[in-house]
């Protein structure tokens, strides 16, 4: 166990997760830099659970460019930073995305004054998007599929896209659907955008880690599944010292690590989840305080509800 | 002194009637500073004129002045019948008239001697080509160093640049030339090459004004030596007079520092 | 006096004439006026085309400075102000976003009560810097000490530092001062462990570490001094031996544990809090520390007459000055982990000095080449003959006037290398330049606020800049005042 | 004789590989070698053993995968389709289209500031002078998101064109449309079209444009014929022809003729949909980069312009006025071939930092070589080794090709001072 | 020549039979350019020998590989005891008691005159900076300008830079002292008072090389004239016969005309 990834973190005391410079409610560093999000709120809960303290994270800006370099390099433990999972991401950039942390997909956002109600009618248009993303393939594919044209405005940051796009220097912004909303969100007069009702891709966003070491693999990944079981089951962080002492459900009792020894299986202790739901709360509490629709991001919970709800998050069984 | 070796028959040389330069009641200054206070001073054709004077004491200013190097505020200063007023044509007609030989040369250094000497010939007078090498080679030979026609000035002694200067400015064939202290930046060895060249111009009956301290000089070849200090024309008189019975207590004064040594 | 003919016969002037005023039209400001701005039809047309300029300069920008904003919480906010007081429609600047984000343009992310650390870092560093850079002037050494020491105290009251580092500071300061006073080189031994105390200042921890980082040369320096009778090429190779294995093997080690006898710690932060102009200038300062040595040693390798030396020399500088800076700073956040061994991973920041480190040493070498270069052969041969060896003659002899011909170039390497910097932010630090902004518009109060953050950060650049230039000049004019 | 030298040769001694002159550099070099080439190996090897750790290889092959990202501007026809490789190669075009533009414009502007500065007028010269002080003194990449920024924010967009109420028109006659998106201007439109000149891989040339590049330099050398010939003729006769029409008219006549054989006329670009079509749409992206890469280098440009120009002695404008010479002869004939000898080698330089600076195209999304190959190539196919490798030594021969030519010019111009 | 006005008292030195400088055989090329050819000299102590001959004879190289300035390819050189080889050591102890003066003085221009004479004492000889300081004094006093030791090299005349050369390579106390052409490059009023410090040297019993074309200087100090033409010694004689009597015919040429003019 000496080189794997979880001892280094051990060791060091500090767990490096890569996000990105700054997107608003799902990574970016406030005046103080503290970060806060929706991205980071994983990082702590991952943090909580190997090491025992939310705040020993530290945050690596990462750009579209940097990030996975960063990951396989060994710079971060873990690549928090909303990115697609996508086959050749998996297999030949030799990552393992844990899961899915939000499901989106691509859209547009235009003013609404420009008379388009579909992304059909764009044909011609100058687009506003992100390089080195996969966005900028599906809309390659997408203009193509329905023979269409564009011309792309590459810009290197969501706060360029968005200066660009109010700016009229691109009549269409397209992204992920929930970086729309954000930014549509924090507009002067939201109004006045629209967003199109075409989605264009998937887009399962998620953490990934590096190929190879599958054990801190497993942590990742049920420290994620932890977070969506836990709302499953109703524990929250307020109610989970109740629940740790009360709980008669045996799913909650072995996720909370009073019955048996889940965590000794990956080489944690006992009460890693307690811990690590316990650093932000459960998935729907930190969609709810950082991008929910209390939130100026203002999100529905749509496709990122518990199956129960309609949705698509499903944690596999704490067993 | 001792460089100069022969003495110009003056009697045989001829000072026209005619007027040269005629410069009337002029005035200059520098921002608030009075280089040249109502200055006089008629040149007719033929003379030899040596300015002599403490440093500072404005001849520089004065004989740029007769090309327009320096442009003078008050007062006429007409050359070979051209007033030099701010009319460029009248400018580039006195210019093209007068020669102006520097202390420092001035040779342009990415061009040959030959190159130096045509160069103003071709562009300004119009002159082929070919008939200006010829005149060039002729005033090479007249300063005495028509094999170094093909070097560059850098590859030249002091003494041999100076010698290019004047024949790159007698190319011209200008009725008038002037001097600026010719040869106070040579050496001593190379001083006597260029005052014998200037001696046999003086001889050849061209007029010349020239900024010297070389005594030996005056005395050999002007017709009239002017003394001059703070701006002013401060005395003048035929070079025997000038130099064994100065008038003035300032012109005793430069005397016997100049000779002193 | 006007006859020609009294101008042909003697003439002596009995009474001087003395300096008259020049006439109205040739002095005072219509002649100045006249000969600078419309001495010609052309020189005419150009002022007027320079007032143009001026004009639409000052109109197209002028409301927008005079109506200004200052105090508000949001770019919204600003406009409201500016509605109300100037009228719907007009146009101003709302530099409240510098008032209430400067600490983060300035600090980065550090911590705000450790402020006052980097604050004290950098006026120390004027004392450290006094001994090099203004040896020569008593009253600008005094100018700058004290300016320095009343900003630096004061700043440091303002962000409340603990009164025992108040007092440490105004130790040095004061210390400083004195010593400018009175033999300005007591000071170098300061300026010498100053590169590690800065260090320990900004990002804290333990004290152990920088000393024994200074301890590994000490070892290696007695053992050169042990070995050097025998031989001092083997003496030089052991010496670096020694210090390097210390550091390597030793230092850590024994750091942690003088630790845990004798904690030495203030708090640790972090490079991921380095942020804004302190990160500029914390790349900037080691970058130009590191480059100058870095530099003169290329120089001299590429001047060498061993043949393998000087093409690793060519080589090096060749690549370096071939390829733009950006793609090293990529190099330095994506490549580098490739070639390091495997788990290895250092400072980012680490990483950025030494890329830029790197850059501007190869920029170096090329500006003190020509100033080796001019040197005249007679001065090698001297110190030859008075039999001073290679690197004597190179410290003694060579160098002190190389560099000396080469300052404006060293100079303009600086500050092409400080204005490098904002590159930074294309590996994901926090550049005061545009990831700092990016940043601040982030927040859903400054979103849409360009222009003012560009003023101040370039005003910034500029002051710096230029005061460099500035200083070169001064510099240069008073080597050549002292030696010629 | 012959055996002389052998002589002087002592038997060697272990220690005189440190002692002795002659091994004492050869030892030491051997050192160096032999850490250079451990450090070299050790280098190697951890990246072998890393590549191996991520599971990874070390080789070109994605070049020739499908891109699959669209870039904004081509000047070889590319779609999504193409491989990395041709991505790639657009990319490099368009660093070197930045990069030329740039140095044509730095050049210009920079001589124009830098004479100006040196010029009487106070004003003026001053105004130049606060000009430089500022390009040089703050980043560049301020500069290029200052200009950037007010060609977004100043600019109108294309639908401010639009309809009876239109907010902002075009200018020059109609033909051209500065938006914040890009400067639309006019195609070249013909009648009669020659067809093309396919040169494989899908690039082509207009006959036309062939044909003008012929005429144009066939104009070029029939100038330099003509120039030669008023030589010839001062030479002989003194006088210099008056040569200007003359070279105007084989530059200008055969391309007016061939603008009438082809009917080449300009159209317009329209406002269509959502764009200005039919026309070419120059990015503000490139504009922008071009012009802070134009304004900043000309900054440097100007200082070693009037360097140069200083650094001829006043003596020489002085003795050429004496001779006659008027000032614009003065300054073509004595002042400018010194003084460009002493302004060439460090223009080049600033050449190459310009084109090495063109690679901050990053921030304002241009696609140049790092956009496409150190960008969205490296990006989506995660070699980041292969794909930096081989952009540095793009650059690194592109640095080394202007640097061989200022060699080259160096080398003319110094034979001239002897 | 009339430079020198006294003549040293040649029997009151002392030339004593200790050899100072050996070259046997020794033969340089540059190149293939063969510069120095079988050359045999042996210097005694307090021995002082002029080297003459035509320039591009030799002489400069030949007193250059003395000190090993220049690499020597066949033959021996032995100073004071010491063979000049590639041994480095042997090479730092040969130029720690060979002095030499240069025709450009060759004076460090950031190093003011002290700082001039103490560096090599101080960073080669370790003398205490204190002690290193007053031994300058003594020799600056003895070439006669103790007052400029603290300028700047670029403020003093020429002579007073080469006496300040001459200094700085006694400072180290060298055994012997070579000079290039001392005063080559100097004025003519300079030169004098170069020559004079030499002369004094001279009587004090220094071992002195000396390339010059000094004819006065040689017959009043020296006690060998060397005359040397393509890479070889032709003649040595004293110089009083040296001069009277020469018996090459290339000496006789080239003493024509060096005393010439
Ligand atoms: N461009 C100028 N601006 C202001 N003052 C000047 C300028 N040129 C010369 N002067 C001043 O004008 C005065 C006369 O200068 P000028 O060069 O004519 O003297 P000079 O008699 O030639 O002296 P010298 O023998 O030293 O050459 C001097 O006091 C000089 O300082
Ligand atoms: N570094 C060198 N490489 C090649 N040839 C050289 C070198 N130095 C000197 N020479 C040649 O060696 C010959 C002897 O030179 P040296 O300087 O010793 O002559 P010299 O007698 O001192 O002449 P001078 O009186 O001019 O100083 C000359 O022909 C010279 O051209
Ligand atoms: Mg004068
Ligand atoms: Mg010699």
């Amino acid at each position: 166990q000496e080189g794997s990834t979880l001892a280094q973190v051990k060791e060091r005391g500090e767990l490096n997760c890569g996000v990105n410079t700054g997107l608003v409610g799902f990574a970016a560093p406030d005046a103080s830099g503290n970060w806060t999000g929706f991205d980071v709120a994983f990082c702590r809960a991952l943090a909580a659970a190997v090491l025992g303290d939310p705040a020993k994270v530290k945050f690596v800006p990462t750009t579209g460019q940097t990030r996975f370099t960063a990951l396989s390099s060994g710079e971060v433990d873990v690549l928090a930073r909303n990115s697609t999972w996508t086959y050749s991401r998996d297999t030949d950039l030799k990552l393992d995305f844990i899961g899915v942390n939000y499901y989106d997909g691509q859209g547009f956002m235009v003013r609404s004054d420009l008379g388009v109600t579909s992304a059909k009618e764009l044909d011609g248009a100058t687009i506003c998007i992100q390089t080195g993303t996969t966005t900028e393939l599906n809309l390659a594919d997408y203009f193509r599929a329905n023979n269409m044209t564009y011309t792309p405005v590459n810009i290197d940051s969501n706060a360029e896209g968005e200066q660009q796009y109010m700016a009229g220097a691109c009549d269409a912004y397209t992204t992920d659907a929930s970086g729309l909303a954000a930014t549509r969100a924090a507009f002067a007069d939201p109004e006045t955008h629209i967003i199109l009702p075409e989605i264009i891709s998937k887009e399962p966003l998620g953490p990934a880690v590096r190929h190879g070491d599958s054990n801190w693999g497993d942590i990742a990944r049920w420290t994620l599944n932890a977070l969506i079981a836990a709302e499953e089951y109703g524990v929250t962080s307020r109610n989970i010292e109740e629940l740790v002492r009360s709980s008669e459900n045996p799913e909650v009792q072995r996720l909370l690590g009073t019955t048996d020894e889940l965590g000794a299986m990956m080489g944690l202790d006992a009460e890693w989840a307690r811990r690590a739901i316990l650093a932000g709360g459960n998935y729907g509490e930190i969609f709810a305080a950082n991008i929910g629709e209390q939130t100026p991001i203002g999100l529905a919970r749509g496709l990122n509800a518990q199956w129960t709800q309609g949705g698509l998050l499903y944690a596999p069984p704490f067993r | 002194m001792e460089h100069i070796e022969r003495r110009i028959d003056r009697s045989q040389m001829t000072v026209s009637d005619e007027v040269a330069i005629d410069i009337r009641n002029m005035n200059k200054w520098y921002g608030t500073f009075h280089v040249l206070r109502d200055i006089d001073l008629t040149v007719h054709k033929g003379e030899r004129i040596v300015i002599a004077g403490p440093s500072g004491s404005g001849k520089s200013t004065l004989i740029r002045c007769i090309n327009r190097l320096e442009e003078h505020q008050a007062g006429h200063i007409v050359v070979d019948g051209v007033e030099l007023t701010s009319d460029i044509k009248n400018i580039d007609k006195v210019r093209s008239e007068v020669g102006m030989v520097f202390q420092h040369f001035n040779l342009f250094p990415h061009l040959t001697v030959l190159e130096n000497c045509t160069l103003a010939p071709i562009w300004v007078r119009k002159v082929p080509r070919k008939q200006a090498e010829a005149t060039a080679m002729r005033f090479l030979e007249k300063v005495k160093i028509p094999e170094q026609a093909g070097k560059y000035p850098g590859q030249l002694s002091g003494g041999q640049q100076q010698r290019v200067a004047i024949a790159r400015s007698l190319c011209m064939q200008p009725k008038i030339m002037l001097f600026d202290e010719p040869t106070s930046a040579l050496d001593p060895e190379m001083i006597k090459e260029v005052l014998d060249t200037m001696i046999e111009l003086a001889e050849e009956g061209m007029t010349m004004i020239c900024v010297t301290h070389e005594m030996g000089f005056a005395q050999a070849v002007a017709n009239r030596v002017i003394f001059m200090d703070q701006g002013q024309i401060v005395e003048q008189n035929n070079p025997t007079d000038f130099f064994n019975n100065p008038k003035s207590e300032r012109t005793k004064l430069f005397l016997s520092q100049i000779l002193g040594h | 006096m006007s006859d020609t003919h009294a101008q042909t016969v003697p003439f002596v002037r009995d009474t001087m004439l003395p300096s008259a005023a020049p006439p109205v039209r040739e002095s005072g400001a219509i002649r100045w006026l006249r000969t600078n701005l419309f001495s010609g039809p052309v020189n005419t047309v150009l002022t007027l085309l320079g007032a143009l300029i001026i004009w639409f300069l000052v109109s197209t920008f002028w409301d927008w400075f005079a109506h200004s904003v200052w105090n508000a919480s949001s770019l919204n906010e600003c406009r409201a102000i500016i509605a109300a007081t100037w009228g719907e429609g007009a146009r101003g600047a709302c530099f409240a976003v510098i008032r209430e984000r400067w600490n983060q343009y300035v600090f980065g992310f550090y911590p705000v009560e450790l402020y006052w650390r980097p604050t004290m870092t950098f006026g120390l560093l004027m004392v450290a810097l006094a001994p090099v850079l203004f040896s020569a002037s008593l009253s600008i050494r005094r100018v700058v000490l004290g300016i320095t020491a009343v900003v630096t105290l004061w700043a440091m009251v303002v962000l409340g530092a603990p009164a025992g580092w108040l007092i440490f500071a105004a130790a040095v300061l004061v210390a400083g001062l004195v010593a400018s006073e009175r033999n300005i080189s007591w000071m170098l031994p300061f300026s010498l462990v100053y590169p590690l105390l800065g260090v320990w200042f900004l990002w804290g921890g333990t004290l152990w570490g920088p000393i024994f980082v200074l301890v590994g040369p000490l070892f290696g320096w007695l053992a050169w001094r042990a070995l050097s009778r025998v031989s001092p090429m083997l003496a030089t190779v052991v010496a670096i031996l020694v210090t390097v294995l210390f550091w390597l093997v030793l230092a850590g080690d024994a750091a942690r544990d003088a630790e845990a006898l004798l904690p030495l710690s203030i708090d640790a932060v972090r490079s991921d809090r380095f942020g804004g102009f302190l990160l500029s200038l914390t790349i900037g300062v080691a970058g130009i520390a590191l480059s100058l040595p870095l530099g003169i040693v290329l120089a001299l390798a590429r001047q060498s007459d061993m043949f393998l030396i000087k093409s690793l020399a060519v080589i090096f500088i060749e690549f370096i000055r071939g390829v733009p800076l950006i793609t090293l700073l990529f190099v330095a956040s994506l490549l580098l982990n490739y070639f390091l061994p495997p788990g290895t991973n250092f400072d980012i920041i680490l990483r950025v000095i030494i890329m830029v480190t790197i850059f501007a040493a190869a920029y170096m070498a090329e500006v003190i080449r020509g100033g080796l270069a001019a040197l005249p052969k007679g001065q090698y041969e001297a110190a030859d003959a008075l039999g001073l060896d290679y690197w004597k003659a190179q410290r003694l002899i060579v160098l002190p006037q190389a560099l000396k011909i080469s300052i404006p170039g060293i100079v303009s390497t600086f500050i092409g290398m400080f204005k490098d910097t904002t590159l930074v932010t294309f590996v994901g630090l926090y550049d005061p330049l545009k990831s700092m902004s990016d940043a601040v518009r982030a927040n859903v109060e400054w979103k849409g606020i360009y222009w003012e953050p560009f003023i101040f950060v370039g005003a910034i650049f500029f002051l710096i800049c230029f005061g460099m230039s500035r200083y070169s000049m001064y510099l240069e004019r008073r080597l050549q005042r002292d030696h010629r | 004789m012959t055996d002389i030298r052998a002589t002087a040769t002592p038997p060697f001694r272990l220690s005189m590989l440190v002692n002795d002159q002659r091994y004492r550099s050869l030892t030491f070099q051997v050192i160096v070698f032999i850490l250079v080439m451990a450090a070299a190996w050790w280098l190697v090897d951890n990246t072998i053993r890393n590549l191996a750790l991520m599971g990874k290889s070390f080789d070109f092959g994605f070049l020739f995968q499908r891109a699959g990202y669209d870039i904004p501007q081509t000047p070889i026809p590319y779609t999504a389709d193409d491989s990395h490789l041709r991505a790639s190669v657009v990319g490099l075009l368009n660093t070197l289209i930045v990069a030329v533009l740039g140095c044509i414009a730095a050049t210009v502007l920079g001589v124009i500031v830098g004479v100006a500065r040196l010029s009487k007028n106070w004003l003026f010269a001053r105004l130049m002078t606060v000009f430089v002080e500022i390009f040089r003194n703050m980043p560049l990449l301020l500069w290029i998101l200052i200009v950037y920024a007010i060609f977004t924010e100043i600019l109108p967009p294309p639908n401010a064109f639009r309809g009876e109420a239109a907010t902002s028109g075009m200018i020059l006659f109609d033909h051209v449309a500065l938006t914040n998106r890009y400067t639309a201007l006019p195609t070249l439109a013909m009648t009669n079209d020659p067809g093309s000149l396919d040169l494989g891989a899908r690039i082509t040339f207009n006959w036309a444009t062939i044909a003008f590049v012929v005429v144009l330099v066939g104009g070029w050398f029939a100038r330099r014929m003509i120039a030669s010939w008023a030589q010839d003729v001062q030479d002989r006769t003194g006088s210099r022809p008056t040569t200007w029409w003359m070279s105007l008219a084989v530059m200008i006549v055969p391309s007016l003729l061939l603008i009438w054989y082809f009917g080449l006329h300009l159209e317009p670009p329209t406002l269509q949909g959502f764009n200005f079509t039919g026309g070419l749409n120059v990015s503000n992206s490139l504009v922008a980069l071009w012009l802070a890469l134009t304004l900043y280098t000309a900054a440097f440009i100007a200082e070693i312009v009037r360097a140069g120009i200083l650094a001829v002695s006043r003596g020489q404008s002085e003795a050429a006025f004496a001779l006659g010479l008027r000032p614009n002869r003065t300054m073509s004939l004595v002042i400018l071939p010194q003084a460009l000898r002493v302004i060439i080698p460090p223009l080049i330089s600033q050449y190459l930092n310009l084109t090495k600076n063109s690679s901050l195209a990053i921030a304002v999304g241009y696609m140049d070589l790092r956009g496409t190959l150190g960008g969205t190539t490296l990006n989506q196919t995660g070699r980041e080794l292969e794909a930096i490798v081989l952009m540095m030594l793009t650059y690194l021969a592109l640095s080394l090709i202007i640097s061989a030519g200022m060699n080259v010019f160096n080398a003319r111009v110094k034979l001239k001072e002897r």
